[in-house]
């Protein structure tokens, strides 16, 4: 069972029944919608800033305990980030989750996030801890074109 | 029961391994690919070590030899199926085989019997797997046909009250499983394919879960096409088979060598079937695998393989319904389903089942099994599947049904 | 030389075998199939013994040791070739890959760089295998596009005086072979690349008989798509490679399982590539078998076996021309070739020729190669091959020679 | 050798370095050009008839020792029978051919023909030996179409 613990941690069975953040907001700046094509799970995912920081993760979703405890950790950790903090603890999470079980995760960076380590070593299950991570990326993408029409120059 | 499983399992050389520190194999996943016997594992290997050379292309002994051994094999596909040889396609597999066939038919001239316009309609189930779907959206998109399709009632069946609405007058293909990959249904073909000749439509039948499983005769089906996999058949990764009684009349699908008449720079012209429908040096060790899959399963007899299967599916649906909330997906009368069994257990994901299952080494598979419009339909995103074979017994789902319970106690 | 061919040879199997009553096996038609030491054999054969399940699928722990397996073999063809892994997409053959990409540009929207109007040109060159052309043909007859060619010259190299007019603002595709199945010729593939390049055209590179036969880095080549056969690299049959830097852009082929991001009943959006291509269980013992292959290639060297094909080429060069009445189809100059050596031997029909051939154990291929409106165009509707690899020594030269002194008595 | 011997017997090598009836005739009621797409074989077949009977049959072509000697000896053996006669003549010949080395053949009835029965023992070569005769067949069921227009009735 050592394996199969690993994967399952006291945390992510907590957060699988208590989820955080659950339960679309009626407000958000942009709503993204994402789907696993393996297995058909999907998640709906709210964001909103301020200033460009994070103030309102809201989600909803069917999926595995993985899933929805992955993204029931990011709505938490990400929450008062800017976008910029946000992005680079996701790309730290996602390399974490390609580790193939040879790292632990920075427990500094990655808070209740490091629970899911185990998961690197079943590359079945990687896309399913990875669903939210995505749909907030991709949500992040757009709320920056959104709030920050591109001020770069004019091409 | 009256096969002998012991016996049978010392020829699977797979069953000799441990999966997750040592747990014994109990391999539940024969749906999505079967495990091979050595017989056919040794023919790929004998066809490389003895007999390896370019069919139907080199003037010596190991060409002749090689096409001996391909030519064998296809024969011994066509008496399998109650067909002769020329009716015998080798692609890769029945994805292949079923894009070989929209494609073929895109690729008729106007006025054939296969060439679809925009007044012309397509009719699939809502049961098909994906391979026997998107090739006939795709074909309908690029024709301007309608594709229409029969609905799965609740309780796993094809609802067939409106069939002479569904397939009209303007049908020319009618495409649908055998069995279905999720729901062990097994379709009631007579009326489909009275109906679908009545209209002039040709008959597409994805065989996959029905050619490994039970005795098949492509003349008493009475359909025009009939597609299997050789990796679910026992047989080798990257063969399938396309039979049809129409060949004659298909234009060709892949183009290059082997399958042409004659050739210049502008325009070529085709070779008869089946070579008209294998460009390029075939999957010659696999075919032959394939052969040697096909004999394996003579021996042992088709007839007794279906026993065999309905019995141990008799068994794990009595079972598995004892289990507190578990829920069987598909019909549980016997007559009208095979071997492929798909179930929910309360709130817990298939995805945390099917890993807390591989972790007491039972190997099932979960999500929505390449039919995601019939689980969406059925409002079960994901479900798990069971799925069995000739080397499975009874024991393996009392293995089973503990370990969804011990699931149940973990994920509680 | 500096392969040590006898050592090599005891990893064939098929050389302890004897043809003919007896006769030692001389095999001079890797051109059409190479021979296949047993790591490769066993590659496959392991597979099924301890592996097998069907990859991306399952959630158990056979599925994840075939995806491994199937996936570390995409990586192993990814750094032979100088690419990344997504960008390889495993075919049943070199065949299928060049259908896939003709097939897939038929299928691109209008206003993707790879959908072909009236407006376009196709440019192939003279001397394609018909698994090169035939396709082209059909794409151009589905479009409407024009399809022009290089031609080739009386001594077996292309004509490249007119290549600003052959390659046109207009061509969007230029597909060509690396090495010529008949002539030994390798084509210039600089300036075809930046003249096509300069127009905004793809280059599609056959490389079936350069990939077994040299190092090969597409970075270097500077083309858009390259394919070749596993079973002409000692490769398993029912294997082939698509390379491709731009493949995010093509739209797919097959269609069916695990190549969806989302499915409906009336439509179905993609995953990326290589996934996108790659519908169906997969033909993972293949696969996984090409991987081992490249392995023994690597573990040879690349370099190595292209030198030691160089000298045996410079050898049976030599030794045929001092035949009398036989005649090199195609250059004689080594910098201009590789080791397909076709001839004519007076009047002897080929085919006659490769069957005296045959009866004194060597096996060589006869008549045009596929390659049809080459041989026509020659004024040589058929010739005979001996094409060589890394398991051939000079002794098998001089046995040739000595068979087609022979012939020439027996048919005299 | 006695395997390629029982191919290349002398009767063969004969026709073959001294075809009959090769070059075509400036008349024919019929002419078809057959091909052998698996080596590039061709041949150029005329024939025709007085009266149901083979009056002539002229060839031309490019091909290997067999295809030569098959339709030199066809070309012989043929002709002054009867369309009827010489079609059961052929059909004994392609079942001779597709009788994999078990057959003599009837020399009462395929004469100098016979000699091409180890043909059927080398499958790559069957094709060769065939190329002649379907060029005949072809051109009889055309020959009768031209002159016995169908007589059978009004469909
Ligand atoms: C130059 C060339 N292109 C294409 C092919 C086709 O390869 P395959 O038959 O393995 O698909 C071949 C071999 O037959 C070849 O030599
Ligand atoms: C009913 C059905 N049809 C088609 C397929 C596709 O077969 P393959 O993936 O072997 O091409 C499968 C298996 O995945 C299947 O179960």
């Amino acid at each position: 069972m050592m394996e199969l613990d690993s994967l399952y941690q006291e945390v992510i069975l907590d957060h699988y029944k208590h989820p955080l953040n659950k339960g679309l907001s009626e407000e958000y700046d942009v709503q993204v919608h994402h789907i696993n094509p393996s297995c058909g799970d999907e998640i709906t995912f709210n964001l909103s800033t301020e200033g460009g920081i994070i103030k309102s993760i809201t989600w909803d979703g069917v999926g595995c305990s993985i899933s929805q405890a992955s993204v029931s950790i990011a709505s938490d950790l990400l929450l008062n980030k800017t976008l910029e903090q946000a992005g680079s603890i996701a790309e730290v999470f996602i390399e974490l989750m390609h580790s193939k079980g040879t790292k632990d995760g920075d427990p500094l960076v990655l808070e209740d996030a490091v629970a899911l380590a185990g998961v690197s070593k079943f590359p079945a299950r990687i896309k399913c801890a990875l669903l939210g991570w995505m749909a907030f990326k991709d949500a992040a993408v757009r709320i920056k074109q959104l709030k920050e029409p591109d001020t770069r120059g004019s091409n | 029961m009256s096969l002998d499983v012991a016996t049978i399992r010392k020829d699977f050389p797979i069953f000799d391994r441990t999966v997750r520190d040592g747990k014994k194999l109990i391999y539940l996943d024969s749906g999505a690919t079967s495990q091979k016997p050595n017989s056919v594992i040794d023919a790929e290997g004998d066809f490389y070590r003895f007999h390896n050379a370019a069919v139907h292309r080199g003037a010596h002994q190991l060409a002749e030899e090689a096409t001996d051994a391909y030519e064998g094999a296809r024969s011994k596909v066509a008496s399998f199926l109650g067909a002769r040889a020329e009716e015998i396609v080798f692609t890769k597999g029945a994805t292949e085989s079923l894009n070989l066939i929209a494609y073929a038919m895109g690729n008729a001239a106007s006025g054939s019997r296969f060439a679809l316009t925009s007044k012309d309609q397509i009719v699939v189930t809502e049961m098909e797997h994906h391979a026997n779907l998107i090739p006939w959206q795709q074909l309908a998109a690029r024709t301007g046909a309608q594709l229409t399709w029969f609905e799965v009632l609740p309780d796993g069946r094809l609802d067939l009250n409106s069939i002479n609405e569904v397939i009209s007058e303007n049908t020319k293909v009618v495409a649908l499983t055998h069995q279905s990959n999720v729901l062990g249904t097994i379709n009631p073909l007579d009326a489909i394919v009275a109906r679908a000749h009545e209209v002039g439509a040709v008959v597409v039948l994805d065989a996959c879960q029905s050619v490994p499983h039970m005795p098949i005769d492509v003349k008493t089906l009475g359909v025009d096409f009939l597609v299997f996999s050789g990796h679910k058949a026992i047989g080798p990764t990257g063969v399938g088979v396309l039979w049809s009684s129409v060949l004659e009349e298909l234009p060709p699908f892949l183009f290059g060598g082997s399958m042409i008449e004659n050739v210049t720079m502008k325009s070529a012209t085709w070779a008869p079937a089946p070579k008209r429908f294998e460009a390029g040096v075939p999957n010659m060790a696999q075919a032959v695998g394939l052969g040697a899959a096909i004999d394996y399963l003579s021996k042992v007899g088709m007839d007794k393989i279906h026993e065999h299967e309905l019995l141990l599916t008799k068994y794990f649906l009595e079972q598995l319904q004892k289990v507190p909330t578990l829920k069987i997906i598909g019909p549980t009368d016997l007559e009208l389903r095979g071997s492929c069994i798909s179930f929910t257990v309360g709130q817990i994901h298939p995805h945390d089942l099917g890993q807390y299952l591989d972790s007491q080494g039972v190997a099932v598979r979960t999500g929505h099994h390449c039919a995601w419009p019939l689980t969406r339909k059925l409002g079960v995103p994901a479900t798990t599947r069971a799925s069995l074979y000739l080397y499975n017994f009874e024991e393996e789902c009392d293995l089973l049904v503990e370990a969804i319970v011990k699931a149940q106690k973990y994920f509680a």
